[in-house]
């Protein structure tokens, strides 16, 4: 099978280029090296990187976190005024379905939860249910202060100072209600969380 | 409908039971009753003067005593009137107006339970606007505010 | 034109492929793999693999292709950020929903609630291979091929309600109820406007019925049958303003409440493969298939590829006619639906096929040109 | 099929806000209703009585976030009765114009929400589309898309800007066009009208009976209209007509507040051509300084001032989109009110459900409770 050129006697050298310095003249040698006692050795370490970097979440992740963010459903669930700028986002002039951010009604389909107002001790734990029933990966934005740390009604009785009292929260939109543009914004923010997400 | 019109028509029916008609601007007038007659001055009002619409019961806590304000409204006179009681804050319970104006139902659960007025023979007196078993009259003048940061929050499950 | 079909195609590459296997193996093993059974075999197996990716290629377009249409309906975009225009949006919803944890609610019936989606999409899936696209699409005659479509199509309640029923939700209870309840009630005028078809055709098999429509289109000597057929599969696909038992504003979702990650991706691709296949079967029954007007110049199906290209402009003409429906109507209620179905629908079927039997009778309409004898 | 209870909400596409429609069915007939609320009940009757007189506004932006400017001048009448002011008249020309522009934006928001609960999703992106032009005009004057903070004891905030009638006469012009379209949609499509009519019906009687009001009343053909029968503001100057239909069915509340739009439209130009003749203060001059900002002036002045100012109770009366509003503030001495009670139309007509749900099928309760309007902001409070 053809001409060997590089010296067989040289096992360690797992890269051949390195190995035949001497004879530039013969073109096919890197072909011809790769031959199956040092194939093997170097597939394995190949693989093994391969792994490794999968290991990491490297390879198959990004891929994923891609889907993740481009197909963000949150939960069709108004509460309180935030809701009404929720659903103008929706509308002809900002159409977040742009994004591919279509609301879904169960909780089950929904991978983002949007606390669109205040958070009442009463609706507190069917908030948390709801949170619960969303299968993971999931995520959570605090819309309007209200949400992120009570706003206006924060002395009230009844009113949760802050939804991240109940579930963890990724992103805060300020603003009372904010404007259709900050909730894409924060959207986009969430967005950026995503693409750097790791499990 | 004047203040004095009102007392002319409810004198005769209510006797000593009606303290008082006070004029108030842009309404007909502000009827002052005992609660010990609150069903005839209510039936006294619908049927005979015409007040069909019950707008609004609301409860004021003068911590000495309660008072229970019905605006109500006729379509004829198309002129509003309110009707007011005091009840003492240790024994507070009026008789109910949801026998005659079913809409009263709803506002005297939420005045028993923001202002702590009983009201009796009311059909079906539980909370409306707290969870149940929610302990506290919040409009009360003793009910003070707090402090979000006192608060330790737990979530029960469920 | 017929030369170059998908079915040969993957019988050609199965036969180059077993056979250059076979002569480099040589020997007993190698005379075993040059046999003309299992180069069938292989063939359809290819062609089934060509099948599934072209129809789920098809459905994921037909999404995308109904988002940005109602958009457009709508004073909006649709999806853009994603891909060109959106073209990959449907892509990650899909590749988030295989992501996903699939949930299972603890009282759920644990068989039914994964049988249920699963058996749903299946039977969705098997009907492309019954329909024929273009000419040499299947392998061979399939002289019932209409009717066994239609039954598999009618699969769908029977799997809709065991998921519906095994998820534990009332909600999902009373999608799955209405939603087999309205199928029941839409198979018969359904079948009786195929039935018109039929009796003019003078057969079963798909390919003959598109075949008879050289001389013109079913649509217009059998425009009664067409409206019944198009109003049963609206009912059938479940799409507004029959989307009863998903319908959002009362149900929540209907009956797949309680199902997220893959199992609702299985919904959704089923939902829309039915979709595409009531398009298909109209296209086929009414609108020429995949043949062209005589009147037209002959240069627009005289290349390669040209019958499936037409059939799919005209599948996606006649779904655009649906996501056109689903912009401009609300919605029905179940009794009013299931009124309409049994008196007026079955009715104006028994009418359409009254109508097909004079039509074979007569043989001559003035406009349309005449019937071709049956069997000829 | 044996009898259930089913939790309509807190979340649930139906709703629209946060409350629970507690529904007993027999197959899909409906037996019993129990609309459970409180979910969004923010106690802003007890922070009001923390806040001074013009931070309450703030709190009525948000007490009804469809019709917040409503709501502002709801309170803002009661009180300046309670506070002895007088606002001038451009100031309540500018209420005028602010009410009945929220009007026109909250029935658009009602009608993108109620046909969309049809299954029908086109008019809802058509309502939020021309929702936003009445927006658009929000933002120029008041700075802000829904909670304005516009109306001040004693007046409003400030003027219009220039060019505001202009712009404000082109939106009007559209919006009148496209009632054409929205009629076309709806009350032209069969099936709007089979799944309409004879739907939740509530008679006049009944109505009255149970406290209901707004569009839901004049629907079954009792006109009452506080604009007209107890015109407060300017509403007296004014020329418009009722709007009321006697179908008291669901298609009859959709011409009730189609036609509410239609006059609003008529309203709002003659209130346009008003304000282009008539520039003037929009404040009144003498106010208290304590009163024109909170926590102005501590010292001693401030303190004699405040003591010396003369007690009173305010009560107003308002027609909202969704009904009759009124509003009790009892101002005891203090930069605080002592006691604000509001009345909340939707609370009314909710607490009257059973009446008109009772008797008709499940997929009948999204038209139904759509065409109350549910503003559950202003019935929790």
């Amino acid at each position: 099978m053809g001409r060997l050129s590089a010296p067989a006697t040289s096992p360690g050298a797992g890269a051949a280029p390195a190995a035949v310095p001497a004879e530039p003249a013969v073109p096919f040698v890197e072909i011809e090296a790769v031959r199956a006692k040092e194939f093997v050795p170097a597939a394995k370490e190949a693989l093994t990187a391969l792994v490794a970097e999968q290991g990491q979440r490297k390879l198959i992740q990004p891929v994923f976190n891609w889907a993740g963010r481009n197909s963000l459903f949150p939960l069709h669930w108004g509460l309180a005024c935030c809701a009404i700028e929720f659903a103008a986002a929706f509308g002809a002039r900002w159409d977040a379905e742009r994004f591919g951010v279509v609301p879904r009604s169960s909780p089950r389909q929904c991978d983002l939860l949007i606390v669109n107002g205040t958070v009442t001790w009463k609706v507190a734990h069917k908030l948390v249910t709801l949170y619960e029933q969303m299968p993971e990966p999931k995520w959570v934005i605090a819309m309007g202060n209200c949400a992120t740390g009570g706003g206006p009604f924060r002395t009230a009785y009844s009113v949760v100072p802050g939804v991240d009292k109940l579930v963890p929260v990724d992103v805060y939109i300020a603003g009372c209600p904010p404007r259709p543009e900050a909730m894409l914004d924060g959207i986009l923010e969430l967005e950026k969380l995503i693409r750097e997400r790791k499990e | 409908m004047q203040p004095a019109d009102l007392e002319q028509a409810l004198r005769p029916r209510l006797g000593e039971h009606l303290l008082g008609v006070e004029p108030f601007e842009g309404t007909a007038g502000k009827v002052r009753f005992d609660r010990s007659a609150a069903v005839a001055t209510f039936r006294a009002l619908h049927d005979e003067l015409g007040f069909t619409h019950l707008a609004m019961i609301g409860g004021i806590d003068w911590v000495a005593h309660r008072e229970v304000v019905y605006t109500l409204w006729s379509d004829a006179a198309k002129q509003y009137v309110f009707l007011s009681t005091t009840v003492p804050a240790d024994d507070a319970h009026v008789e109910s107006a949801s026998g005659v104006w079913p809409s009263a139902n709803w506002h005297e659960r939420e005045a028993w339970e923001m202002v702590d007025i009983t009201f009796d023979h009311h059909p079906d007196l539980r909370h409306l606007l707290m969870p149940d078993g929610y302990a506290f009259h919040p409009l009360l003048r003793s009910f003070k505010l707090h402090e979000p940061e006192e608060l330790e929050v737990k979530v029960r499950h469920v | 034109m017929s030369s170059a079909t998908l079915y040969s195609v993957s019988y050609d590459l199965s036969h180059t492929l077993l056979f250059a296997l076979g002569g480099l193996i040589g020997g007993p093993l190698g005379r075993l793999l040059e046999n003309g059974d299992l180069v069938t075999g292989i063939g359809v197996l290819v062609f089934a693999a060509l099948l599934l990716a072209a129809s789920m290629l098809n459905t994921i377009v037909l999404i995308w292709y109904e988002r940005k249409l109602l958009g457009r309906f709508m004073d909006r975009r649709g999806a853009m950020h994603v891909g060109y225009a959106g073209l990959l949006q449907n892509f990650a919803d899909g590749l988030k929903l295989f992501r996903k944890h699939t949930t299972r609610p603890r009282e759920a019936d644990e068989v039914g609630f994964y049988f249920g989606p699963t058996a749903y999409l299946v039977t969705s899936l098997m009907i492309f291979g019954i329909l024929p696209i273009s000419t040499g699409w299947n392998s061979g005659p399939m002289p019932l091929s209409l009717l066994l479509a239609l039954v598999i199509f009618s699969f769908a309640p029977l799997f809709i309600f065991v998921s519906a029923w095994s998820s534990n939700n009332k909600y999902s209870l009373m999608g799955g109820l209405r939603s087999a309840a309205q199928m029941i009630a839409y198979e018969v005028p359904l079948l009786l406007a195929v039935v018109a078809v039929v009796v003019v055709a003078g057969s079963f098999s798909l390919t003959t019925i598109v075949y008879e429509q050289q001389n013109y289109w079913f649509w217009g000597p059998l425009i009664v049958a067409l409206i019944v057929f198009v109003a049963a599969m609206l009912a059938e696909m479940e799409r507004i303003p029959f989307d009863l038992p998903e319908a959002e504003a009362e149900l929540v979702e209907g009956w797949n409440t309680e199902y997220g990650g893959m199992l609702f991706a299985f919904f959704m691709l089923a939902d829309y493969l039915r979709a595409l296949v009531g398009s298909i079967l109209i296209v086929l029954l009414f609108l020429g298939g995949w043949t062209l007007p005589t009147w037209l110049p002959g240069s627009l199906t005289a290349w390669p590829l040209a019958g499936i290209f037409w059939f799919m402009v005209k599948t996606y003409l006649v779904f655009g006619l649906f996501v056109w429906i689903r912009a401009s109507l609300p919605r029905v209620r179940t009794d009013q639906l299931l009124r309409v179905g049994w008196n007026r629908m079955i009715p104006l079927a028994l009418l359409s096929v009254f109508l097909a039997a004079a039509l074979v009778t007569v043989r001559c309409v003035p406009v349309f040109g005449c019937v071709p004898s049956p069997g000829a | 099929m044996s009898e259930m209870w089913i939790n309509m909400g807190p979340q649930h596409p139906m709703t629209h806000g946060l409350w629970n429609l507690r529904v007993r069915i027999e197959g899909e007939l409906i037996r019993d209703v129990d609309p459970e609320m409180g979910y969004l009940h923010r106690g802003i009757e007890k922070i009001s009585e923390d806040r001074h007189y013009n931070e309450v506004i703030t709190l009525m932006d948000r007490c009804c976030y469809v019709a917040g400017l409503a709501w502002e001048h709801l309170y803002i009448r009661a009180a300046e009765q309670a506070l002895h002011v007088d606002p001038p008249e451009r100031a309540e020309y500018l209420r005028v114009l602010c009410d009945e522009f929220q009007r026109l934006g909250s029935h658009l928001m009602w009608y993108a929400a109620f046909v969309q609960d049809l299954g029908l999703m086109s008019p809802f992106l058509y309502g939020m589309r021309d929702r936003d032009l009445v927006l658009d005009l929000f933002q120029s004057y008041t700075g802000a898309r829904m909670t304005y903070e516009y109306m001040r004891v004693g007046g409003v905030r400030n003027d219009l800007p220039p060019g505001f009638t202009a712009s404000a006469r082109k939106v009007l012009d559209w919006l009148s066009d496209r009632f054409r379209e929205y009629d076309q949609l709806c009350l032209g499509s069969t099936i709007f009208r089979k799944r309409c009519d004879g739907l939740g019906v509530l008679k006049g009687p009944d109505a009255v009976h149970h406290g209901v009001t707004g569009p839901m009343l004049r629907s079954a053909g009792v006109k009452r209209d506080l604009r007209k029968d107890r015109p407060y503001a300017v509403y007296g100057q004014l020329d418009f007509d009722v709007a009321f239909a006697d179908g008291a069915d669901v298609t009859a509340r959709y011409l009730v507040r189609m036609e509410e739009m239609r006059q609003s439209v008529r309203l709002l130009r003659q209130v346009l051509d008003w304000l282009d003749r008539h520039p003037g203060p929009v404040i009144a001059e003498h106010l208290p300084r304590w009163l024109g900002a909170p926590y102005a002036p501590i010292g001693l002045e401030g303190y004699l001032l405040k003591r010396n100012y003369p007690k009173g109770v305010g009560f107003s009366a308002v027609e909202e989109p969704h009904g009759e509003a009124l509003a009790y503030v009892v101002n005891e001495g203090g930069e605080h009110p002592y006691r604000v009670k509001f009345r909340s139309p939707v609370f009314a007509n909710l607490s009257a459900a059973r009446t008109y749900l009772v008797g008709y099928h499940v997929a009948d309760i999204p038209p139904i409770m759509g065409s109350v309007d549910v503003c559950v902001g202003e019935v929790d409070r």
